[in-house]
């Protein structure tokens, strides 16, 4: 069972994603994202981060990326040209990415070489009260850092959003 | 798979009487208007136009789906549905009444609990714009764009003091589980006055209302379908079943709001008398009922009073009768049943009626009025809201 | 007992009084302002009271300031029969000087600033006294530091005013320099700053161990209390200081702050008892400065400066108490001289304040008849400071001079000297004030009661507060030195024979004193202009300093080192900047590509260095 | 596998959405398009976070993973504030087309 969902929503946050990167418009390229958002939630979930994973729901599908749609509405953004790369990103681009990946896989294999299988209901750690409790003690600071973080975001955003500028 | 099974009836259920429900709201908010506007409203389809709602579903069902040729036939297609779903889903999570036991099976009167029920409405409701955002934006129509663009702009202003009003009754209740705080909400203070978080946090609830009646695009918060500004808004484009989509979702989110209002300040299915006295209400309310249209039977205003207004006194009666039967010790569940839903379907109603009375009487407001109203009420007062009882909490701990 | 409200009060009347007083009315700023302190005040009585008897002393601790390693410095808040003496000094005598202040200042501009300014000076100077370990003491010790300037500087569009508030805070950074060398080296040696630790370590050490290093401590000590204190040869900046409103010389450059270092050292006893040559070099600073400031005094023409001179001469008093190990009777006259020099400075202030800011002797005269009260409370301070038997200053003085007897015999009499000097000088200026006629323009008045006031009280005081028995109370932690009778009645008569001298110069024959001074002009002009002190130290240590400054500092380090320096880096970078340049293009994903390269680049370390692991 | 999913795969699925952000990232036009890729890369990020901290049975990766969510948000509303100025300064949303440092 918990193979199968992992499956049906890695297999959907790949494939979304890769609708992402395809999509030319980009109203089409939010939508994918907000599906790799949800199937990665289910995936939090999975992983016994029950209060992450409504926190990923609200913040980031039900805040940021309205927001994004609503900026998409807003431009009445197009689907985009043709690509005019540079030379380098043409030539180099897919190596890279490819060399990136590999990479990337190789190392987890090799220097993480857990067969561990992931259960369901065995972390349970991750509930709002266990959360809540790190946030507040441990992390104090840094949380009240990032409302100060937040709060110059606002400003931020007024000020370059004025109509003088 | 026993729990399979079980899960599956009560899904069934539920669904079945939600969707019916809802249909149903239609004609009552038809009505009620009706009355309010010195109307009669529907009344050709069956007795007082009961039977309406069936013969509109008929209707949406055959009527040919349009599809404009300008429009972003994805999205365009796609947008109604994430609106129905999304506004169903969280039904999956609102607990109707207690934990009961028939026979060798236990179970409670919801579909699913989770820890984080509060939180799992919250991000489903701010997921359910991008319905509205997205089918006004693929119809390719000004007029739909622009109550797309109203919407979400609406929705993410309101989401905050919505989220903090919510926020209040859950630091009282120290749970995010709604079984839990309906459980912290049973009892009562001195004995007769109910616990319920609506005392304490009495403009939590008000803002929460509010901003409940803005997240689903209520009057005087219905400016993403201001008819006389942009046509219909954002279903301008919209007809048949994809039409009729949107129109479910609108009261889905109402039933919903108005449940987790319930649920979150006014005690859930907890009565709001102590235990005899409570048990005599239902019975009294469909008595009188009864009677009242037994009378009005007795002098009939139209030709066909004569036959409905008494066999609705029936009807009557006879639901008082089984709530009276209810009461014998040995059908304990039957009641434990029949009281949760009453006084759970009793002030979801209510609030039902409250939405349907604004849009009644209220004219709407001019949209930057709704953004400042947002921003420079409601938003200070919720936070002020929270902040207090976030202080009274941290004082009385411990 | 909450010590912490002690000081609070005066920090809360300065919170309000600094950020909302230009706003308030000034019955609302003296509100606030009279309101803290004597808040502040009525707590130490209860606590006092409470307390009782204070055997050994009584410490709290609110929180711990700094925690690093073996560092820990908490902010603890201790009592015991010193800080007792201190607390009522400094609450009572600020509180009528607070009050006097609402009379002086009437008329000035910036009236809640001073009275916020005063407030916060009590917070400091409380924090100095209740201190428990030397760092928070610092703490009080910089904070009345900087007070002093702000008020020594009130009148901030007046350049002699500005420049005397410079000149205070930049000698007190030289003591101040010395003082946490002072500091460092305890924590050193001891590993801790907590008073009762530190002290209770030094008692314990034996005298081989402890002398070098004990006394390098207690000779920096020394630095630091000789700036704060005024004792040669920092005490330069104390005449300047009067550049300030009179209350404030009153309370800061008389009562309180400059007390600081006698009370310091007295606190440090644990440490200057175990270190025979500081305890002498504190004797004969103490001394030496009492005897030079005395004799400057004779001369000076400016009432405030006459008292000024006299401050400086009564603290070196304190030092030659402290010095010979007569700490109670270095604290007693503490007390007493905080109640008659207060006394003295205020009425100075009631006279300056009558003449409309003359403070020229040579401009007065015959005051009496025009402000009574100013004058009998006046008489009754100088009968004080000089000793007259009966008097406050009469037991506290000649305890320290018999004391003096005890160590050296050439102390006492070079002490009963100066105790001559102080009363012919203080009554040359209360005969130049107050007797014959009056020789000014202006048109003097009696103060107002509310200025009047405290200077009964304080005349109250200084007459009888002899009476306290400040050396018995403070016997559990200093003994008592001996008596002697014989000596005191000794140096009583020796200041009535300055008073009588003085009613010969000033009173009986007016030209007698203008004829020796020319008699002995040169000797005259020398003591006027205060040996020329200022000059030599502009000479010797200013002026080469500023000229180093100049050439050095500014055009070699400055302008060649550190510019060049700077410069250079941005030549350079300029130069790198200009090949860089060329992968600037502008395109964000050519970026990105290369952020990917360098990534891969890492991951290929990775991949070879730990990946195989 | 009758244990679940390894937990490598996890990592291995987060990789693979971190290299289609960083694909989109260099392979896209529209400005908002290459901002969605960063959210991607993110989102990927907070994958390993959660992953990890199932694996050290710690809570703490979700309390980073919330941080990284608020630096999310933060970020959007200034970036697409910063995105609305640029499109009403030059009427463009193409990254290239603002390849100029002033104008």
């Amino acid at each position: 069972m918990t193979a199968l969902i992992f499956f049906i929503f890695a297999g959907i946050a790949v494939f979304c994603g890769i609708n992402l990167v395809a999509q030319t418009h980009p109203i089409a390229s939010a939508l994918s994202l907000i599906g790799v958002m949800g199937s990665l939630a289910i995936l939090y979930l999975q992983l016994g981060g029950e209060f992450i994973a409504a926190a990923q729901m609200i913040v980031y599908a039900g805040a940021i990326m309205v927001l994004f749609v609503f900026v998409i509405m807003l431009l009445n953004a197009g689907a985009e040209g043709a690509l005019q790369t540079s030379r380098f990103v043409r030539y180099f681009g897919i190596v890279l990415l490819a060399a990136f990946l590999g990479l990337i896989s190789f190392i987890i294999q090799s220097m993480l070489p857990r067969t561990e299988g992931v259960v369901f209901g065995l972390f349970q750690g991750g509930t709002a009260v266990d959360v809540g409790r790190k946030l507040f003690t441990i992390y104090l600071l840094p949380f009240e850092v990032t409302s100060v973080l937040i709060l110059i975001a606002i400003v931020g955003a007024i000020v370059l959003a004025r109509k003088e500028i | 798979m026993n729990f399979l099974i079980l899960s599956l009836i009560k899904a069934a259920v539920v669904a079945f009487v939600l969707l019916t429900a809802l249909a149903y709201l239609q004609w009552i908010e038809r009505k009620v208007i009706a009355h309010i506007q010195l109307r009669v409203g529907p009344y050709r389809v069956g007795p007082h136009g009961l039977l309406q709602p069936l013969a509109d579903v008929v209707k949406l069902i055959t009527k040919e789906g349009v599809i404009p040729s300008h429009v972003n036939r994805v999205f365009y297609l796609m947008a109604p549905w994430v609106a129905v779903t999304l506004a169903l889903i969280s039904i999956a999570v609102i607990p109707f009444g207690p934990e009961i036991q028939i026979g060798p099976i236990k179970t409670w009167m919801q579909l699913t609990d989770l820890n984080i029920g509060i939180l799992f409405v919250l991000a489903v409701s701010s997921v359910g714009v991008y319905g509205v955002a997205l089918g006004g934006w693929a119809s390719n129509n000004k007029y739909a764009l622009l109550g797309g663009l109203r919407s979400s702009a609406q929705m993410i202003s309101y989401e905050l003091p919505l989220g903090l009003a919510v926020a209040a009754p859950l630091l009282l209740a120290n749970t995010l589980s709604f079984r839990k705080m309906v459980e912290y909400q049973s009892g009562y203070w001195l004995g007769f006055i109910p616990r319920w978080n609506v005392i304490p946090e009495i403009f939590g609830f008000a803002v929460f209302l509010i901003a409940g009646f803005a997240e689903t695009n209520r009057v005087p918060f219905d400016l993403p379908e201001a008819e006389n500004e942009l046509v219909a808004g954002f279903h301008t484009e919209y007809s048949s079943m994809k039409f009729a989509a949107f129109f479910m979702a609108e009261y889905a989110n109402m039933v919903t709001v108005t449940a987790v209002a319930t649920l979150l300040f006014l005690g859930g299915w907890t009565p709001p008398f102590p235990e005899p006295y409570s048990d005599a209400i239902p019975i009294l309310v469909f008595l009188i009922g009864g009677l009242i249209a037994f009378y009005h039977g007795l002098q009939p205003a139209r030709k066909m009073d004569k036959f409905t207004l008494p066999a609705t006194g029936l009807v009557f009666l006879g639901i008082a009768a089984i709530f009276g039967v209810s009461l014998v010790p040995a059908l304990a569940v039957l009641k434990a049943i029949l009281m949760a839903l009453f006084w759970f379907c009793g002030k979801i109603g209510i609030l039902l009626f409250l939405f349907i009375w604004v849009r009644g009487t209220l004219p709407r407001f001019r949209y930057d009025q709704l953004m400042r109203f947002a921003w420079i009420f409601l938003f200070p007062l919720s936070v002020i809201n929270l902040l207090v009882t976030s202080l009274v909490v941290a004082l009385t701990s411990k | 007992m909450s010590l912490w409200l002690i000081p609070i009060f005066p920090l809360l009347g300065f919170l309000v009084n600094g950020l909302f007083g230009r706003r308030f009315s000034k019955g609302l700023v003296n509100l606030f302002a009279i309101g803290s302190v004597a808040l502040s005040f009525a707590w130490v009585l209860k606590t006092l009271l409470g307390l009782g008897a204070i055997e050994g002393e009584h410490v709290e601790h609110y929180y711990t300031w700094i925690q690093s390693g073996m560092l820990n410095i908490g902010v603890d808040f201790a009592v015991d029969r010193l800080t007792a003496v201190m607390l009522m000094v400094v609450t009572g005598v600020g509180l009528l000087i607070h009050i006097y202040a609402i009379g002086y200042m009437e008329h000035e501009g910036g009236y809640y600033r001073f009275f916020s300014y005063l407030n916060l000076f009590m917070f400091f100077m409380l924090v100095l006294v209740l201190a428990q370990n030397f760092l928070l003491l610092f703490v009080g010790w910089e904070g009345v530091g900087l007070c002093s300037y702000l008020l020594i500087g009130f009148y901030f569009l007046e350049g002699f005013a500005t420049n005397a508030g410079n000149k205070a805070f930049i000698v007190n950074r030289i003591g101040d320099f010395g003082f946490s060398l002072a500091i460092f080296l305890i924590y050193r040696q001891f590993g801790s700053l907590d008073f009762t630790k530190v002290f209770d370590a030094a008692k314990g050490m034996p005298v081989e161990a402890s002398a070098g290093i004990l006394t390098t401590i207690t000779l920096l000590l020394l630095v630091g209390a000789t700036g704060k204190s005024a004792q040669i040869p920092l005490y330069v900046w104390l005449p300047d200081a009067m550049a300030g409103p009179t209350p404030v010389s009153a309370l800061i450059h008389a009562a309180t702050m400059v007390t600081a270092g006698v009370y310091m050292t007295a606190r440090s006893a644990a440490l200057f008892t175990k270190a025979p040559i500081s305890m002498d070099t504190v004797a004969v600073i103490g001394l030496a400065t009492a005897f030079f400031a005395a004799t400057i005094g004779l001369a000076q023409t400016d009432i405030k400066k006459v008292f000024a001179y006299s401050t400086v001469s009564q603290l070196g008093y304190m030092f030659l108490g402290v010095g010979v190990g007569a700490f109670s009777a270095g604290i007693f006259h503490l007390m007493t001289h905080a109640f008659f020099k207060a006394l003295l400075f205020l009425g100075a202030g009631a006279v300056i304040h009558g003449l409309h800011g003359e403070q020229d002797l040579r401009q007065m005269g015959g005051l009496r008849k025009y402000m009574p009260v100013t004058a009998w409370t006046l008489l009754f301070a100088s009968l004080a400071i000089s000793g007259v038997p009966g008097t406050s200053g009469f037991f506290s003085k000649d305890a320290i001079l018999v004391a003096a007897y005890e160590r050296a015999p050439w102390m006492y009499w070079l002490g009963v000297l100066t105790a001559g000097m102080t009363a012919f000088y203080v009554f040359r200026a209360w005969f130049l004030a107050f007797t014959g006629k009056y020789r000014g323009h202006a048109h003097p008045h009696e103060s107002p009661l509310v200025m009047t006031g405290p200077l009964m009280v304080l005349a109250a005081l200084s007459l009888a507060g002899g009476f306290i028995n400040v050396p018995h109370w403070l016997e559990p932690m200093f003994p008592e030195k001996a008596e002697n009778q014989m000596l005191a009645w000794l140096s009583a008569g020796v200041g009535l024979a300055g008073i009588a001298i003085s009613y010969v110069f000033y009173v009986a024959k007016p030209g007698l004193a203008d004829s020796f001074a020319n008699s002995v002009k040169g000797l005259y002009t020398l003591v006027y202009n205060k040996y020329f002190v200022d000059e030599v130290y502009d000479a010797t240590v200013v002026q080469p300093l500023i000229k180093g400054s100049r050439t050095v500092l500014w055009r070699g380090v400055d302008a060649g080192l550190i510019d060049g320096t700077v410069n250079g880096i941005g030549t350079r970078s300029r130069g790198i900047g200009g090949v860089l340049r060329l992968l600037q293009s502008g395109s964000i994903r050519t970026y990105a590509a290369w952020v990917v390269l360098g990534s891969v680049v890492v991951l290929l370390a990775i991949g070879f260095a730990g990946g195989a692991r | 596998m009758a244990n679940g999913v390894p937990l490598n795969w996890y990592l291995i699925l987060s990789a693979i959405l971190f290299g289609l952000g960083v694909a989109g990232f260099i392979y896209r036009r529209n400005i908002i398009t290459v901002f969605m890729s960063i959210e991607l890369m993110l989102n990927a990020v907070n994958l390993t976070f959660i992953t990890f901290s199932y694996s050290f049975k710690q809570v703490d990766g979700h309390i980073f993973s919330f941080f990284v969510m608020v630096v999310a948000a933060a970020e959007a509303a200034v970036g697409l504030a910063i995105i609305l100025t640029v499109f009403k300064n030059r009427e463009t949303l193409m990254v290239d087309d603002v390849s100029s440092m002033k104008y």
